[in-house]
């Protein structure tokens, strides 16, 4: 079986995010001036065979890989595929 | 002394570097395709040059940084041998770990391309000696992702050990301290965003590159080769 | 949307053709070509070889008129791009290519893309990139829109060109309202090779190999061909899902790898699939070598699930390359691809019979003269008529525009978006990768050094499409002269020219016109200064709602500095050095940047262009370079001497200048005559200057001050602190893409 | 009432995405061999004051800024802002 796995890539607390202030400030002058905290991460999507050991897997990946812990967090979800 | 210069797919400033160390300073260098079989042993002095490995997809620096190449260069490192990262190389050195911290897009998230004054802040480090404490030197910079960043900590530690070697006289991309250039604790391994290789002839508007290729040299000829 | 195939006999009925681009004689002709109904694929095929894109068929007739001859010439128009002798065995392999169109609908892939699609096609001849440029034109930077369209193209350019390694060394941004619709984006790429590696993109040797190198194919760009020789849709959405991606990253393993395959003598012919893709690669190559090609499209590699032979037949997707190679050497050849991680493949073989074939499911769905594709496209002479616009512009009288106080105006025009600073585009380029740069961008021409040996070429591109649009002979004249006035200053003989040719609906009389026009002038003014034409690219179509494009020939020229030592900057240098201006001012301002400003619009004649003291002037100043008594050079062009004075100032050297000129003050700082330039000589090679360059007057003196003082009559016109309208020249379009519509 | 937007911007099926392609062959030498189809997305997270249109202001902004309609898709979330 595979499985769909959506790993999410974000700047950790506390890092400037500067392509969030700049969205932010686009925001506000288009006239959304409410919009506040703009934080701008990574999804990376990706197939995968299902096994027992898959949560692992990804950690690994996203450890070797996928997020730099020194200025990233990051997390995942795992889905069936359905395909259409 | 023999250099090696590490080419990456997407490397593009390896012929810069090679030109630099072979043709101006007038040292050995070859080039070392990242896959080749090759045992960087027989090199005295390791060159990770500038431009896109792997397109700077995913963060600058990050896939190269997985190469098994670089495990080579760890092992390298660890014997005290000269290994300087510029630009992408810089990148690609703490995204491997064996420099702290890591490179963010710049401040204002576009690329920026132009001489860049900056302040010789160690020059007691194998790659700087030939420069004055303080002195003003001017490289080209050109780069999207130079805003370095690292927790407080790690800043901390990097100014106890005077691990910090270049900084911005003004601040073009953000960085933590103005900070262009670091080595690691040993002093052995030196990243930097700008191009000591594009400064070394009058035709490309400063020479102050040169040095730092001609202190890794004296240094290296001080060890091995006087006695 | 033409996804399932229909028959021949439908595509004739319900008259399919149409809108695949081709016209119903065009179709018949198709007919008694194959002596039969075209099939789906083989209409495709048909319609974007003889779209205007591929075919030039409205543009052949005026491009005959060019002079392509000349002794440093070794290849002209007719391969990937063309090439000139520089010397030493060494050539420049140099040529501009539109990709207006696409980077209307998408402006960060359109432009990423034709850099990447120009590069191509220089390395595709053997030659390795050295430089970039490009050629812009946008609205005048006061809607969102534009502004959008502007910082996504100059990203683009950046994206692709920073990440392949070959410096963006120069180019040129204009704005002016009509291009608010229909920017501009033409891209420059030169490339350096030795004459022995010089490639040709054929298809010789019956049985040879064809293959295929690079990213599969998927569906982008389809259509792309006829796309660009359409009419801009006033809804752009419908032709959104046919954007083309760039892959800078493949781009740069793609040059490494043909560069090295070049060396191997495995490799028969070589072309980028540009524009169509792998219809015109495979097509023009078999055509140029007199041979066939039959290619299997179940072997192409593919990134889609179930594109069908049109599809893949006319799929753009980018960073491809088209290979003959000598029959059972392939592996050689797919070994070096494979080294930088690129998929080559063999897709079919040179045949004899002189067709172009292709083979689908096992089944053959195209079957076409080659000849018929390439060389017996359909040429169209098209009505010209002069429009009235102009006859009423040549009546006009060259009137001065009103200026109260001149001190004030010259902080207008330096603030003029087409004036001021392009620091803020050209910052996001790497001017400098590759360690060549001896002038980047910011300086008159561009200069790049040939590493190893005491000699340069200096590359500029040009085109002020003011003039044209009043004048187009005389533009197009300007045009040429003014990129060999660049040239010039930097201390270069001026050797040929690429032309990107851009202009409205040539089916409009008045359109056609003005492109007749403006190749008279370009070829009378090649002719004249010796640059004969090496290459270039047809965008036409460039207009919406009706409304066209000013006609914009956009000029890419290279010249060879012969020393090091001839390189001259176009900025004073030292307190104390004379300041001469080449050539005297008239009330022109037909066209001028002062216009605008006073009128808000560009009426009457054109400035005049005497193409032999065009002449004359530059190969005396060139002689002056030569002979080490010219300091610094700078043509007069936008905004006239005291823009041009000032910009001598912008060097953050601190310098000032004190100038005294006599007569209309107007005239004298403002006016765009032709053929004029600033020079700072030192003063004890006074004489020796004024022996060689005859119409040189001195005006005044580089002085320590850091101001521009300007008299005119005795009476004190301008007294500015440089560094202040630096400040300003710099700050202005950065504060337009700031300021709110 | 503060809400938390979270906009998942990703490329169009059939857009070519190189950053994925070279992702996924990264992943391939790291050992992850399985991993198949990789496509790199962007999520951007930001604060807003709750309102009857909502939905309707997120969508202007998508359109207008956070995703390139030529050559992306969006969908959204809107949450409660749960301060820790
Ligand atoms: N405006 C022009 N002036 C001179 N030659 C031109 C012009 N436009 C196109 N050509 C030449 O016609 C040939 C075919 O051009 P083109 O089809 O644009 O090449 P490509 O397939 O590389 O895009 C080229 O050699 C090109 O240099
Ligand atoms: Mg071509």
């Amino acid at each position: 079986m595979k499985k769909k796995v959506k790993v999410y890539v974000s700047l950790k607390q506390g890092v400037l995010d500067p392509q969030g202030k700049t969205i932010e400030s686009s925001l506000h002058s288009l006239g959304f001036k409410e919009a506040a905290n703009v934080r701008v991460g990574k999804v990376i999507e990706f197939e995968i065979a299902e096994s027992a050991d898959l949560e692992n897997q990804i950690h690994d990946m996203c450890k070797k890989l996928l997020a730099n812990p020194v200025m990233e967090d990051y997390r995942f979800e795992v889905e069936e595929v359905v395909r259409p | 002394m023999k250099f090696a210069v590490i080419v990456f797919p997407g490397s593009n400033c390896d012929r810069d570097m090679h030109y630099a160390v072979k043709d101006v300073l007038g040292a050995e260098a070859e080039f070392v395709w990242y896959e080749d079989e090759c045992d960087l042993e027989k090199y005295d002095g390791i060159l990770i040059p500038g431009g896109f490995s792997y397109g700077d997809y995913l963060r600058s620096g990050a896939i190269a940084a997985t190469a098994e190449i670089m495990e080579q260069v760890k092992e390298q490192a660890e014997k005290g041998k000269p290994v300087l990262g510029v630009c992408n190389g810089f990148q690609i050195l703490t995204e491997a770990g064996l420099l702290p911290g890591a490179l963010m897009r710049n401040k204002d998230l576009s690329f920026i391309c132009r001489n860049q004054r900056l302040v010789v802040e160690n020059n007691e480090t194998m790659f700087t000696s030939q420069y004055g404490k303080g002195q003003i030197v001017q490289f080209p910079i050109a780069h999207g992702e130079g805003n370095y960043f690292c927790d407080e900590d790690t800043l901390a530690e990097l100014k106890r050990n005077n691990q910090i070697v270049f900084t911005y006289e003004s601040n073009p991309n953000g960085s933590v301290e103005n900070i262009a250039g670091i080595v690691n604790k040993e002093g052995n391994v030196l990243g930097m965003m700008p191009h000591p290789e594009r400064a070394v002839d009058k035709w490309l508007g400063s020479e102050d590159g040169i040095r730092l290729f001609q202190s890794i040299l004296e240094n290296w000829r001080k060890t091995y080769v006087a006695n | 949307m033409l996804q399932t195939e229909i028959s021949p006999e439908q595509i004739e009925e319900r008259k399919v053709y149409r809108e695949m681009g081709l016209s119903d004689e065009e179709y018949e002709n198709v007919k008694k070509i194959l002596g039969r109904r075209p099939n789906f694929t083989e209409t495709g095929i048909f319609s974007v070889m003889w779209s205007e894109h591929c075919s030039y068929k409205t543009s052949k007739p005026l491009l005959k008129k060019f002079p392509t001859k000349g002794p440093h010439v070794l290849q002209g128009p007719g391969e990937g791009a063309g090439v000139v002798d520089i010397g030493d065995n060494e050539a420049v392999v140099f040529k501009i290519e539109s990709h207006n169109h696409p980077s209307a609908v998408e402006p960060y892939q359109g432009a990423a893309t034709g850099v990447g699609g120009i590069l191509r096609d220089i390395f595709s001849m053997g030659a390795r990139p050295i430089a970039s440029l490009n050629s812009l034109r946008f609205g005048n930077l006061n809607t969102e829109r534009t502004k959008y369209l502007f910082s996504e193209v100059v990203s683009g350019i950046a994206g692709y060109g920073n990440c392949v390694g070959v410096p963006t060394v120069g180019g040129e941004v204009q704005f002016d309202d009509c291009y608010e619709e229909n920017p501009l984006v033409n891209a420059m790429s030169v490339g350096l090779i030795r004459h022995d590696e010089i490639q040709k993109g054929q298809a010789k040797g019956v049985g040879n190999t064809v293959i295929y190198a690079g990213p599969p194919t998927g569906r982008d760009g389809i259509h792309g061909a006829t796309f660009a020789s359409d009419d801009l849709a006033e809804d752009a959405d419908k032709d959104r899902p046919s954007v083309q991606v760039g892959d800078p990253f493949m781009g740069k393993l793609q040059i490494e790898a043909c560069l090295e395959v070049i060396k191997s003598d495995a490799l028969v012919g070589i072309q980028d699939m540009g524009a169509a893709g792998l219809t015109s690669s495979a097509s023009e190559m078999a055509s140029k070598a007199g041979t066939g090609i039959e290619m299997n499209l179940d072997l192409v590699p593919q990134r889609e699930e179930n594109m069908t032979a049109y599809e893949m037949m006319l799929s753009e997707s980018q960073e491809r390359m088209l290979l003959v190679v000598k029959k059972g050497r392939e592996q050689e050849i797919i070994d070096v691809f494979t080294k930088y991680g690129l998929k080559a493949v063999a897709i079919g073989e040179v045949i004899e019979e002189k067709v172009f074939r292709i083979k689908h499911h096992g089944e053959v769905v195209a079957d076409i003269p080659v000849d018929a594709l390439a060389e017996d496209a359909p040429v169209y002479y098209l009505p010209s008529e002069e429009p009235a616009y102009f006859r009423e512009f040549q009546k006009m009288e060259n009137a001065i525009p009103e200026v109260e106080n001149h001190e004030k105006m010259l902080r207008t025009l330096l603030q003029q978006p087409t004036i001021a600073s392009k620091e803020w585009v050209y910052e996001k380029y790497d001017s400098m990768v590759q360690t060549n740069t001896v002038a980047g961008p910011g300086s008159d021409a561009a200069v790049v050094r040939i590493k190893g040996r005491d000699k340069a070429i200096a590359i500029t591109t040009d085109g002020n499409s003011r003039y044209i649009y009043l004048d187009p002979e005389t533009g197009g004249k300007i045009a040429v002269a003014e990129a060999a006035r660049n040239i010039v200053c930097s201390g270069a003989t001026p050797l040929a020219i690429t032309d990107g040719l851009n202009f409205g609906n040539p089916t409009n009389p008045e359109i056609y016109w003005q492109m007749e026009k403006t190749v008279d002038g370009m070829s009378a003014a090649c002719e004249k200064l010796q640059t004969p034409v090496i290459g270039g690219n047809v965008s036409l179509y460039n207009q919406s709602k009706g409304k066209a494009i000013f006609p914009t020939p956009i000029v890419g020229m290279v010249g060879l500095i012969e020393s090091l030592e001839h390189v001259t900057p176009s900025f004073f240098q030292e307190a104390g050095d004379l300041i001469y201006v080449i050539g005297d001012a008239e009330a022109e301002f037909g066209g001028s940047e002062l216009q605008n400003v006073v009128n808000g619009k560009y009426e009457g004649k054109a400035p005049a262009l005497d193409l032999d003291k065009e002449a004359k002037r530059q190969s005396q100043l060139l002689k002056a370079i030569r002979s080490g008594i010219v300091v610094s050079a700078h043509d007069i062009a936008e905004g006239g001497l005291a823009v041009a004075l000032a910009e001598k100032l912008f060097s953050g050297k601190n310098l000032g200048a004190e100038v005294e000129l006599a007569g209309n003050p107007t005239v004298e700082l403002f006016s765009e005559t032709q053929s004029r330039f600033i020079v700072s000589v030192k003063p004890e090679n006074k004489d020796a200057f004024e022996a060689i360059v005859d119409d040189a007057k001195q005006i005044g003196t580089v002085t320590a001050s850091g101001e521009l003082v300007i008299h005119v009559d005795g009476e004190e016109v301008v007294n500015q602190s440089a560094e202040q309208l630096q400040a300003l020249w710099k700050g202005a379009i950065p504060c337009r893409l700031k300021s709110k519509e």
